[in-house]
């Protein structure tokens, strides 16, 4: 290899030739997933942003703060449903963001090892379930509990999709919780008893406190896995065409179930309304996701810090 | 009110699972005194700092025979370890301030007792960071975050915060082996400074240091305590071999 | 056996209400079993829409594809403006409704093959038996809302709807008159005649609209305006709510398969089976 | 400073509901599954798992046999070998002797299509076999001549074209969106250049990530199903699935790629190895468990996905035959399950296509664990 | 044969976006000898090693200008990257074998450059890892992990996977500032064996090591060439003040 000879020159050549040809498949890979990011994106928003511009425009502001959807009579109102997702979200955060959280407390730090073997596998099951199966359980189970104590008689309602929701959200919370519960440093258990803090309280005041930014993106990605949930959500949520919930056993219409029940038969502006759902559902992820990259850049720097 | 004894340990064994780290160890440890333990790496200095303040308790599989007393009170038997903690605080070879504020690092242990009156919380604090002489350097930022100041500040950010439980006993595991020179200065002058009201057992891997600030020393090795005696005594004239080899550097 | 459809198909006619056979050559060549195949059909034939002819057009589908084996015949329930969608697109062969074309969707060919009631189901818990349209209506636009008002106990009622894509929610809406006072807001909307049934047989309160086919004993079929839902005051028109359930097509790009087919279903051996399912025949 | 009483009781309360909570999850679990086994167990069984989901049906040709040893049984036909029984309105052929002529029957189109033990005989030569009595069936199979033209009717029930059309659209996700979206990472991690571009590029694709799949349904029916002219059909899903999984195919990639070590890097580069010979032979293989293990996960989330695919790939029940057009359209196990609960309430079997679905999540879980733990032993040992 | 220059390097500048890492840095290295880099953390040692083989090339924004010649051809001119990297290979500071049998890990190198042949491949690796003084200790588990054998023998195959590509330079950056003192010594005894053959030049952090086998040594100071001159001279005699206090431990 001291010399370069003539067939080195050309095998050179062909390693020249085959680093070009895969750099170009690599570049190809990335260029057709780039593409098709922006081709949903600009599909969807082209779609949705149609019904408001241009001759015989629908109003954006009826639309986002209309009270009733019936495609029948031209009314096309999200806002009750904006309001029936974000409750069904913010209620599941609510309860499974503190039930996931100590559940992953118990998992990483107070579960002795063979409970913990039990346990994991378990969530990561509940994870895997398709949510369809969380549908059926909801409309077998859950929506004929509410339904023996609901003053409206009646079991499909925002609190059988709060129930859902917080079960389907669970195992997010949970393993990723217990693994930012993991990651905190030794040291801050070990300062936390020298000063004669107990179990409990160097949990609550040292080890979740540190890991709170973990925590927080935890909490984030399962608002959008509750507020992008169709199927599930679809079976319970009772689907009413107009109105504000005004109790947790109201009916509600999340964004998702809009699309997802009329999507089938919608065409011209209809379809483009169901795209304009879409888009609301997208930005709402958009806001979320920023917020999430917010949250993991300052962990970032809370950890460099170190 | 020399020689007065603050721990006595008898015949202590500790094991973790089969391996066994501390063989028979027999020692007093004085009050308003430096004790220092040196020994090459692995021969149980940290493990035997542990046993002090029950941090062993902690780990898993860890066994301990024999006994250790506190003011002649046995530690193991008649004492919950949490009571010992607050009693025995104990700093660490990583400054490991909490991912808070200065202040509230300070604030935690007082917190954690019970106290919550801001008024009271603020002398400690104050107190605190003066005896650890950092008060001057930080009483302007008591708020900002104590991991974003130096490797030496945190380090006494976290002996302020030991104080602030006023322990009667200080226990340090290399406490300055993750400092600069002069942050390692302004530790072993504190330390000089502390032993006036507490007791201290320090763990270093730097024979000057212990040379420089303890009272007694004692070397460590393989588990057993191989010598015990005034640090003047081990530097100059140290009775066993092993001893001698290891202070002149010939091995470790 | 195709290609004669053109004229079967009267293009004013919509909801007739008398059953007209549609096709007057008997029989075709599929049901004669003692004939050696001199059919060469083959491909597939995709039909979606409306979910109420289901159980019909399985069966239906199935006896047909015996005869032709070589014929694939896929059906899809969308629902019926799904199917008709579809039809108008393109996207399949054949359109299934349940309900009578819009006038918007009037360019499309269609074949009647059944006709069939809505009834109108309570929980069999429930002691009303009888509701005129007036009162159907009144509580779909929610201005009666308690059972007490129609003289039963005292609970809210539970409206059901279906989604906008059924043709059983079209049909029902155009016959009781709901289609001009709309929805009440409240009412809960599911997906398919299952779920309606489901949702009604599950709560006592409830009130719910179904095809006959999917009548049974966890739902209880009231009267409406005093005539029973049976196929055949529906079929002799006392029972009002009833429609038609069609077949779609494009004129222009039906395939033999489908015309076939769309010929098969108004034989007589095919409207067995829609008696079979509580359906009425059109022959 | 003494411990109070106060620090204690809030210990114990505290304690109490970590406890509490960790005993709400396992229970949710256990009545989960509990439920969806009570419900569905009962309905799992080998011909729920191997028959066709509908009833077929087939016009047969059989030549009878003329040997003739009568028992003047009922329920025998002696000229067929059958024997045949009254089962809710139907008449079943209850058991084929050895020699029986059903087994050479012929369909339409003269292939062999052989009876088997439970077809429903709907038709025989001129008699329609609906309300019949059992000598009345006995008879007109007896009787006419030579070979005799029955309507058969093999009864479904089964969920095997639900099983086949998920592995065949799990196959075709990934093998469209596995390359692409292991190659675009490499790309991302190994080639691009750092800067605003590439953020940017990395930002929308974890924004992607995030989209309800009922967004991707709507995109694939639009753009795939209809002004493709793909159909509903195992093409379009996968297409569909493709896009929605390319995102996590390459976020979870990437991650793996920078786990690799920079070190493996240099020294193959040190060595005098190509950027490509660096990435074929150090950095990928290093990769390989990660990039399995994303793609296991994207097999779940195939499993699980129902939205993006109703509106896809279809409901109907059967083996598609090609990747495109009617014969193409699929239901996998969580479309039906969905379409049994919408369309006929039938709770029981839904939760029967949910245990299989349940066993199928169990086995792909255990199946990453085990790519996971002989990675890490290859690390540490 | 002393003193035939292998590289020569002239007025050398190296950035990593606006900082400047190398200043000016005009130096000639010779065949057959090693030559040592010393200086405290940051100084650029490695930043001119990496210069040496181009592994610079790999990181985002470096700017360089000035060159360097090997056997009087310019190395960033009329060569490219990967003859460079062939010729000259590299030891780093951590062990680095790839996760793969030791066999595998000394075939790379041939296996990268066309030699599949069996019967070769064999030879050179058992060659090389000969040269390498491991091949007695791992002979018999060629087929085995890499990752299952100790620090000091990964970095021995490290070392024999570098020798395999037959280069004519080893460039070494703290070969031995990972492992423990016996490994350091076989590593130190295996480069003065070496040097026979190749032309080394090695960065240390280690003084001692630095004289004890190096024939020249270069000490580096904040992206500086202070002073660069025989080992002996450099350490007896430094003219530089810098260099006097650095070596004598008065900073650093
Ligand atoms: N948690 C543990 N489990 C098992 N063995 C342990 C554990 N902690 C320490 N050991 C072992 O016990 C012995 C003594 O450890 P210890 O940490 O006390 O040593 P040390 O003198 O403090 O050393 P160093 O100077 O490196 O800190 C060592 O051999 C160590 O490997
Ligand atoms: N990739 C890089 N980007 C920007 N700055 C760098 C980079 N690599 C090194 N530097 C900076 O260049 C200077 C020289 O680094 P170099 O690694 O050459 O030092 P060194 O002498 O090898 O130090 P050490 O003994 O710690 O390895 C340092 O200030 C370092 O921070
Ligand atoms: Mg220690
Ligand atoms: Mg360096
Ligand atoms: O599903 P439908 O029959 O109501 O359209």
């Amino acid at each position: 290899m001291k010399h370069v000879g003539k067939n080195e020159m050309v095998a050179k050549q062909q390693k020249d030739y085959k680093e070009k040809v895969f750099h170009f498949i690599f570049l190809f890979s990335a260029l057709i997933s780039v593409l098709s990011v922006i081709a949903i994106i600009a599909f969807v928003f082209s779609k949705g942003l149609k019904p408001f511009f241009g001759e015989n425009s629908y109003s954006f502001l009826d639309f986002i703060t209309g009270l009733k959807w019936d495609p029948g009579t031209e009314s096309y109102g999200i806002f009750y449903m904006i309001v029936g997702s974000v409750l069904a979200t913010l209620g599941a955060i609510a309860l499974g963001v503190p039930i996931g959280l100590l559940t992953a407390v118990f998992i990483a730090e107070i579960a002795p090892k063979k409970i913990v073997a039990i346990i994991r596998p378990a969530i990561e099951l509940l994870a895997g379930i398709p949510s369809v199966i969380y549908g059926a359980f909801g409309l077998g189970v859950i929506v004929q509990l509410i339904k023996k104590v609901s003053p409206t008689g009646q079991g499909e309602s925002l609190l059988a999709v709060i129930c859902v929701l917080t079960i389907m959200i669970l195992p997010t919370i949970i393993t990723l919780s217990e693994s930012s519960l993991r990651a905190v440093p030794k040291s801050y258990r070990e300062a936390s008893y020298g000063l004669g803090a107990s179990k409990i309280q160097t949990i609550f005041k040292t080890v979740v406190p540190a890991a709170r930014s973990g925590i927080l993106s935890a909490t984030v990605l399962g608002i959008g896995r509750a507020m992008g949930e169709t199927m599930a959500v679809m079976m319970i949520a009772g689907n009413n065409i107009g109105g504000l919930p005004k109790s947790i056993w109201s009916k509600i219409r999340p964004l998702t179930s809009n699309i997802s029940m009329e999507m089938s038969y919608a065409s011209g502006r209809h379809q483009d309304m169901l795209f304009a759902t879409g888009v609301v559902l997208f930005l709402f992820i958009l806001v979320i996701n920023m917020v999430l990259i917010k949250i993991t850049s300052k962990m970032g720097n809370a950890n460099s810090k170190k | 009110m020399k020689n007065e004894t603050k721990f006595s340990v008898k015949d202590l064994n500790l094991y973790y699972g089969n391996f066994q780290a501390l063989k028979n160890i027999n020692m007093e440890l004085y009050k308003g005194q430096i004790t220092a333990f040196i020994g090459p790496s692995g021969c149980g200095k940290s493990t035997f700092l542990k046993t002090i303040n029950r941090m062993n308790d902690l780990v898993e599989g860890v066994k301990i025979s024999g006994n250790i007393t506190m003011d002649g009170v046995d530690i193991y038997q008649d004492m919950d370890a949490i009571t010992l903690r607050t009693r025995v605080g104990m700093v660490f070879q990583q400054p490991n301030p909490f991912p808070m504020s200065i202040y509230d690092n300070v604030a935690y242990g007082p917190r954690i007792h019970g106290i919550h009156k801001k008024s009271v919380l603020d002398e400690i604090v104050e107190k605190s960071l003066k005896q650890a002489a950092i008060w001057d350097e930080v009483k302007d930022k008591l708020k900002k975050s104590a991991l974003a100041v130096s490797g030496g500040q945190q380090q006494r950010i976290c002996i302020a915060r030991t104080l602030a439980i006023e322990p009667e006993v200080i226990l340090m595991d290399e406490p300055t082996s993750a400092l600069d020179p002069i942050s390692t200065l302004k530790i072993e002058d504190l330390a000089t400074e502390l032993k006036k009201d507490y007791t201290i057992i320090i763990v270093t891997h730097n024979m000057q240091q212990a040379g420089r600030i303890s009272d007694k020393t004692a070397f460590f090795l393989t588990g057993e305590v191989i010598e015990y005696d005034d640090t003047e005594q081990i530097f100059n004239f140290p009775k066993n071999k092993k001893t001698e080899d290891y202070i002149t550097g010939r091995f470790g | 056996a195709c290609g004669k459809k053109g004229d079967k198909v009267d293009e004013n006619k919509t909801g007739t209400e008398e059953p007209t056979p549609e096709v007057t050559e008997t029989p075709t060549t599929t049901e004669t079993p003692d004939k050696t195949d001199t059919t060469a059909l083959a491909g597939t034939v995709s039909i979606t829409g409306s979910t109420s002819v289901e159980k019909i057009l399985m069966d239906m589908i199935s006896d047909f594809t015996a005869y032709n084996p070589d014929v694939k015949i896929n059906y899809t329930g969308t629902g019926s403006s799904a199917g008709i969608t579809d039809a108008m697109n393109g996207a399949n062969d054949i359109g299934a409704s349940s309900r009578n074309l819009k006038e918007e969707e009037k360019g499309l060919e269609q074949v009647i093959f059944a006709y069939d009631g809505i009834a109108v189901v309570l929980h069999p818990s429930n002691k009303i038996a009888d509701l005129t349209i007036e009162q159907i209506l009144k509580i779909y636009s929610g201005e009666i809302t308690n059972w007490s008002e129609l003289g039963g106990k005292d609970a809210n009622i539970i409206v059901v709807s279906r989604e906008g894509a059924s043709g059983t929610r079209g049909a029902f809406e155009e016959l009781t008159g709901l289609g001009d006072v709309g929805l009440v807001e409240s009412a809960t909307v599911v997906e398919g005649n299952g779920n309606v049934q489901a949702t009604v047989a599950g709560n006592e309160n409830a009130i719910g609209y179904v095809s006959f086919s999917f009548i049974n004993e966890k739902v209880k079929a009231v009267t409406v305006d005093g005539i029973e839902a049976t196929p055949e005051n529906a079929k002799e028109g006392t029972y009002v709510l009833s429609r038609p359930f069609l077949l779609v097509y494009n004129k222009d790009t039906a395939s033999p398969e489908a015309s076939a087919f769309l010929e098969y279903v108004v034989s007589p051996d095919a409207q067995e089976f829609v008696e079979d399912h509580g359906g009425i025949r059109v022959d | 400073m003494m411990k109070n009483n106060n620090t204690k009781l809030k210990d114990g309360i505290l304690r109490g509901l970590i406890y509490l909570s960790a005993t709400v999850t396992v229970a949710i679990l256990v009545v989960i599954i509990g439920f969806i086994f009570y419900k569905g167990l009962p309905g799992v069984n080998l011909k729920f798992m191997t028959r066709m989901w509908d009833d077929e049906t087939t016009v047969v040709d059989v030549s009878r046999n003329n040997n003739s040893n009568s028992h003047g049984e009922t329920d025998y036909v002696e000229s067929l070998g059958i024997h045949i029984a009254l089962e809710d309105k139907n008449i079943v052929i209850k058991s084929i002797d050895s020699n029986s002529p059903v087994k050479d029957a012929v369909n339409m189109k003269k292939a062999s299509y052989e009876l088997k033990t439970g077809d429903v005989i709907g038709k025989a030569g001129n008699t329609n076999f609906k309300n019949i009595t059992l000598e009345e069936a006995k008879k007109a199979l007896d009787e006419g001549t030579e070979t005799i033209r029955m309507k058969i009717t093999r009864t479904g029930g089964g969920i095997l074209p639900m099983l086949v059309s998920t592995i065949y659209i799990i196959g075709l996700t990934l093998v469209i969106s596995a390359p692409i979206g292991i190659c675009a990472a490499i790309y991302l991690n190994e080639y691009a250049k750092p800067g605003r571009m590439l953020n940017i590029i990395r930002f929308a694709i974890q924004n992607l990530a995030g989209i309800p799949s009922i967004v991707y349904g709507l995109f694939g029916m639009l753009v795939f199903v209809q002004t493709l002219k793909l159909s509903y059909s195992v093409l379009a899903g996968a297409f569909t699935l493709s896009i929605m999984l390319l995102p996590t195919i390459i976020s979870t990639t990437e991650e793996t790629l920078k786990e690799v070590p920079m070190t493996y890097r240099e020294s193959s580069m040190g060595l005098g190895a190509t950027k490509l010979q660096t990435i074929s032979k150090i950095i990928i293989p290093s990769a390989l468990p990660g990039i399995l293990v994303a793609i296991i996960l994207s097999i779940g989330r195939i499993v699980g996905e129902s939205a993006a695919l109703i509106w896809t790939a279809g409901t109907i029940a059967q083996i598609p035959k090609t990747l495109v057009g009617s014969e193409a359209a699929a239901a996998t196990l969580t479309t039906k399950m969905y379409w049994l609960i919408k369309e006929t309430a039938d709770l029981e079997q839904a939760s029967s296509i949910a245990v299989v679905l349940i066993v199928l999540v169990i086995a792909l879980n255990m199946l990453s664990k085990l790519i996971t733990r002989k990675f890490l032993k290859k690390r540490t040992s």
